[in-house]
């Protein structure tokens, strides 16, 4: 698998993304500073977490305007696989290569815990390695992921399959006890249209080896060395 | 030249600060606040003198920028 | 706007905080009035905060050497090896008065400034903590404080990119008017790259990096927000605010200049910004510096050479550079998006000139503005000491259950969850052991590959201890840290102190002070850690009323192997429960007599250094040797809540079987003797342990063992682990979300 | 009634998200942006219909929890 980590001004979880790309696919990605307005030759494109640009205006607003956003655009178009996590899924919402968006937490507070996700769909790219329905731990650490969209949209998303993680208890029961920032459906994660492009805030590359608690997070790195 | 650029959610988008607020104003004891609704305010120092083109460009700055119009709308004043 | 060489009055010296012996010192050592902007240069670098004018003499006499140690204090931060080329770089400071002007950007701001204290070293951030006391919870002031003070810790961390893997927090009364924030950061770096202030050669360029100088802070002196001020109606606000972002990016700037090679010397701009980090640099170096203030990059206009001296204006760095590589340091800069600017050069004057618009505004001897600061030996009386309260004058709670409930419940040793998940403390994905057990371990990879290291984390300090007994409690804290390090399987290497007292001009705090720092410094000794750096915080008080008197101890453990850390859970059912060390039942200032019945009295537990050191030295083989299934060390609460703790952290139950003691039962299960920890391990691998103990002359019982879903003492006690999660998890967020 | 709360931060104190903002516009071809503030905007809607009364509480409002006065300013206008 040929990744490439994006790095904008403020984004700090590039080296727990590499890492995790790194670990699975045995190849270092390449990390990619937002000024370029081309892509090396790779299978995927992801977008780590942090705060670029300060989080200021709103998440992801500014570092979505930047050179390298219509690279992203173009591979997207040509059917290569883009991943947001975090930070990332807010700039790809905000590109608008995904629907909606995604505002402060209920609670308004930041939040860094351990939930449960249930896979929703799994069969996708990214989520091949799962089995459909799997409850699976892993981080979250956001103050805005309460994800929202019209409800057209979230129609739409609901009936193409297109929620790929939810909030969910140990039962894998959506309630909202286990949803931590009041997301609309409890969806933790969205993919496009034509299933290349997922937008998911919780951070699978913090739990991929034994030392970090766990390795739930390591389905979605290896579902995608199988495709890519 | 001074503008300002108000930013608010759209009608039926959730507005979860507003909702805290709310909250917050009631059970400091504030009775009859029916609803409260978060926004940004953004004032810029322009350079220029040509008010219409300033117009023009605050325009072009919240669509590109200043909103998400997905579920923001937006409000320019020249002062 | 006042001019420069305004007559010095007595009042302008006094609103610059100094005394008027300390002005005729000035008067001597530069033979003449000074002009205004040289009196703000003096005050800033004579006050408490940068000379430690109060606190210097006593300083003097702690530990602070020691093999691992490569850089002590009187750097930004103390380096400490930790073998394969590799450093571990940590300190802690204060942020207290800020916080309590204005908690978020108080906490935010000194984030800020321990994070740039580490990575002006060359390190990169690794870990943050952050110990924090607040007023009693029912004063109107604490809830916001607490609020706001959480919401900055994480605002600013959570942005930068650092875990923040633990920390302290307690309520007490004597904190209703002075709140205490210590932040603590460590960072990582080769132990052959390590960067300092010192400025090396003539003629070199003196640049300014980072954000725009504005007139943040500029409080100091009453004056300076009263009439420096005419233009605009309102109050200046003497309010820094954190912008995290601009910190991060000058983290990653000043790591890629610092590998390019252009840098000399660098110095972070904290307290007394340009002032302080520019004469440190020049003295340090033994040269002269010139500085041209017309090259400063503000972000306000018509700033005077005294603004631009003083401002604490936040995410600024000075370095010195070689002259050939500027270009090259420059275009750094820029693609991270940061002012650079030549302000000065070095010179062989040992002369600190500051020029503004083609002006002398200052002209000062550079080594003298340092050294000679003003030292003082302030009279101490050593506090008197309490009493050793008897057993027999607490009573025994009426239900255990209701007790134990109760203490879990209480504000000081209820979960900190509703804290630490507002940190982002899983970033960088090396946390090992998360908030909510003893110490924090962070992986650290070795340069080479091979089996991780492994770094413990801790903050401690029992300041009720201290105020009954500043040795004792001095001693304890260190101790504490030294446990909590041990339990997790690193050994304790080296520490960071965060001395917060009251008024040392009072005999009676300059008598807490002294004595706690004796009971550090000897308990660093015994333990063989090192203090490598620190930060003194004096007039904390309100009123006349002063803090608890608070000598936060951070303290770093390794671990050569960080696989073999264990945790506080009950791991398995059949497990047994040993419990390490000797206990008499201590009541005296115990969480008991205190959370319970609002009791402050009798002297605090002794601590046996000796006894200390083989028991965590016993522990910690146990750990590493992979013989104990869980491990934590008593505290706050004693025995009974740690059991608590283990269970609530494990999802198990316990049964007790105590053994037969002449020790009243609630002093066994609540009392707070020193040097002792609770073991699980498995029934073979636990008869061993007793065994061995006896060899090393440790004190191990076996007092139960894990199952069930209930902490159970037959006759006493019996009570539902989810109960005890339920009380233990819900104060502070009932609490924190009730207006 | 419906009543509008702006806040802004005093004159001298750091607006980072002001200063990002102003970077934006700047990169993205804006020119002649000098400077750029950001503020809050709190729309309330308020069920009394005593207007000094309103005056009042919004006052109180904002002294207690809308506006961080250490730091920031407010207005009201009941529109
Ligand atoms: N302000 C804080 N920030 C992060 N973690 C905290 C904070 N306060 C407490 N914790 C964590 O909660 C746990 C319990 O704290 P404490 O009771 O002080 O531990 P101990 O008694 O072992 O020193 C520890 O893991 C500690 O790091
Ligand atoms: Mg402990």
């Amino acid at each position: 698998m040929k990744s490439a980590v994006l790095v904008f001004p403020g984004i700090n979880r590039e080296r727990d993304l590499a890492r995790a790309f790194h670990e699975v696919s045995g190849v270092a990605p390449h990390m990619v500073w937002h000024t370029e307005t081309e892509l090396p030759d790779v299978d995927v494109v992801a977008i780590p977490g942090g705060f670029s640009y300060g989080d200021y205006l709103r998440c992801g607003a500014i570092a979505a305007r930047s050179p390298i956003i219509e690279a992203v655009r173009r591979h997207a178009d040509r059917g290569g696989y883009v991943l947001g996590i975090c930070n990332g899924f807010q700039i790809v919402t905000e590109i608008g290569l995904l629907p909606g968006a995604l505002m402060r937490n209920a609670s308004l507070k930041f939040v860094c815990k351990e939930v449960r996700l249930r896979v929703d769909n799994a069969s996708t790219a990214f989520t091949s390695a799962y089995a459909p329905g799997q409850v699976i731990r892993c981080p979250i650490a956001h103050g805005e992921g309460n994800y929202f969209a019209d409800a057209e949209t979230l129609a739409r998303l609901e009936g193409e399959g297109r929620v790929a993680f939810r909030y969910c208890d140990e039962a894998g029961e959506t309630t909202d006890a286990a949803n931590p920032n009041g997301s609309i459906h409890s969806i933790a994660g969205i993919l496009n249209e034509r299933g290349n492009v997922l937008g998911m805030m919780p951070h699978p590359e913090n739990l991929i080896e034994a030392l970090q608690g766990g390795i739930d997070g390591r389905g979605l790195f290896e579902s995608l060395a199988r495709v890519a | 030249m001074k503008a300002r650029v108000t930013v608010t959610l759209k009608n039926g988008v959730l507005d979860p600060q507003g909702k805290a607020i709310q909250g917050a104003l009631k059970s400091l004891g504030f009775a009859g606040v029916d609803d409260v609704r978060q926004g940004k305010l953004i004032e810029l120092e322009l350079s220029g003198h040509d008010r219409v083109q300033a117009e023009a460009d605050l325009k072009d700055m919240c669509e590109k920028l200043l909103a998400n119009t997905v579920i923001e709308n937006y409000r320019i004043e020249l002062i | 706007m006042i001019p420069n060489d305004i007559k010095i009055t007595p009042e302008l010296v006094k609103e610059h905080g100094l005394k008027p012996d300390e002005y005729q010192r000035i008067l001597d050592l530069i033979g003449r009035e000074p002009t205004l902007t040289e009196l703000g240069i003096f005050s800033a670098m004579w006050n408490e905060h940068c000379s430690y004018k109060s606190s210097k003499k006593w300083l003097k006499q702690l530990p602070t050497k020691g093999e691992r140690v490569l850089i002590g204090p009187g750097e930004n931060a103390g380096v400490v090896d930790i073998g394969d080329g590799q450093a571990v770089v940590f300190k802690m400071e204060s942020h207290n008065h800020p916080s309590y002007i204005e908690p978020y950007q108080g906490a935010t701001t000194g984030v800020g400034g321990i994070l740039r204290d580490v990575f002006t070293m060359g390190a990169r951030p690794i870990a943050a903590m952050n110990a924090l006391r607040f007023g009693e919870p029912t004063h109107p002031k604490t809830h916001h404080v607490v609020s706001g003070v959480v919401a900055g810790v994480g605002g600013y961390g959570n942005s930068f990119g650092v875990p923040t893997v633990g920390g302290e927090v307690n309520f007490h009364r004597r904190y209703n008017g002075n709140c205490l924030v210590n932040a603590f950061a460590a960072g990582l770096l080769k132990s052959d790259e390590i960067f300092l202030s010192e400025a090396k050669g003539v003629g070199m360029p003196v640049v300014y990096l980072g954000s725009k100088t504005g007139r943040d802070g500029m409080g100091g002196a009453t004056m300076a927000s009263a009439e420096f001020d005419e233009n605009s109606a309102e109050k200046r606000p003497t309010v820094q605010v954190g912008d995290p972002f601009a910190e991060k990016l000058l983290l990653e700037a000043s790591l890629e200049l610092m590998a390019s090679g252009a840098v000399i010397a660098i110095q972070d701009m904290g307290a007394a910004g340009l002032t302080c980090s520019a004469v440190e640099m020049g003295a340090k170096g033994n040269l002269g510096l010139e500085l041209n203030l017309d090259m400063v990059p503000t972000r306000e206009p018509n700033m005077t050479a005294y603004e631009m001296m003083l401002s604490e204006s936040q995410e600024r760095m000075l370095m010195v550079l070689h002259p050939h590589l500027e270009e090259q340091a420059e275009a750094i800069f820029r693609k991270w998006g940061l002012d650079f600017a030549i302000v000065g050069y070095t010179t062989d004057t040992l002369r600190f000139v500051v020029k503004h618009h083609g002006e002398v505004m200052a002209d000062l001897p550079i080594k003298e503005l340092g050294d000679q600061a003003p030292e003082y030996d302030r009279p101490w009386v050593e506090p008197a000491k309490q009493p050793v309260l008897d057993v027999a004058d607490v009573p025994a709670p009426a239900n255990y259950a209701k007790a134990l409930l109760d203490l879990l419940g209480s504000p000081n040793l209820s979960s900190r969850r509703w804290v630490w998940e507002q940190y982002d403390h899983l970033i960088q994905g090396n946390t090992v052991q998360r908030p909510g057990g003893d110490a924090a371990v962070v992986r650290v990879e070795r340069p080479n590959g091979g089996t991780a290291k492994g770094l413990g984390f801790t903050c401690d300090v029992t300041p009720r201890y201290v105020e009954a007994d500043p040795y004792e409690g001095g001693k304890q804290a260190i101790a504490e840290s030294w446990r909590n390090l041990s339990a997790v399987g690193a050994l304790p290497i080296a520490v960071t102190d965060n001395l917060n007292f009251g008024n040392p001009e009072r005999p009676e705090i300059m008598g807490q002070f002294v004595m706690a720092l004796k009971g550090i410094g000897e308990a660093c000794l015994a333990l063989d850690m090192p203090i490598v750096s620190g930060n003194v915080s004096l007039y904390n008080e309100t009123n006349g009323e002063a803090i608890l008197p608070t000598p936060a101890i951070g303290a770093v453990g390794l671990m050569d192997d960080v696989e073999k850390t264990v945790g506080v859970a009950f791991a398995n059912s059949e497990d047994v429960i040993l419990l390490v060390g000797e206990t008499t039942g201590w009541m005296g200032q115990s969480s008991y007599l205190y959370e319970l019945y609002g009791r402050e009295e009798g002297a605090p537990p002794p601590v046996d250094l000796a006894l200390e050191k083989k028991t965590g030295d016993f522990v910690r083989d146990c750990v590493i040797a992979g013989r104990v299934t869980a491990a934590h060390d008593l505290s706050d609460g004693g025995l009974l809540v740690a059991l608590a703790e283990m269970a609530m952290a494990g999802g198990k139950g316990a049964r007790l079987l105590l053994p037969e003691t002449e020790v009243p039962l609630h002093a066994f299960l609540f009392g707070e003797d020193q040097a002792r920890y609770v073991l699980t391990a498995s029934p073979i691998e636990a008869s061993r342990l007793i065994v061995d103990a006896a060899m090393a002359g440790v004190a191990a019982t076996a007092i139960g063992a894990v199952g069930g879903s209930e902490l159970v003492i037959p006759g006493h006690l019996t009570v539902a682990v989810a109960d005890l999660r339920e009380r233990h998890e819900s104060w502070m967020p009932s609490y924190m979300s009730a207006a």
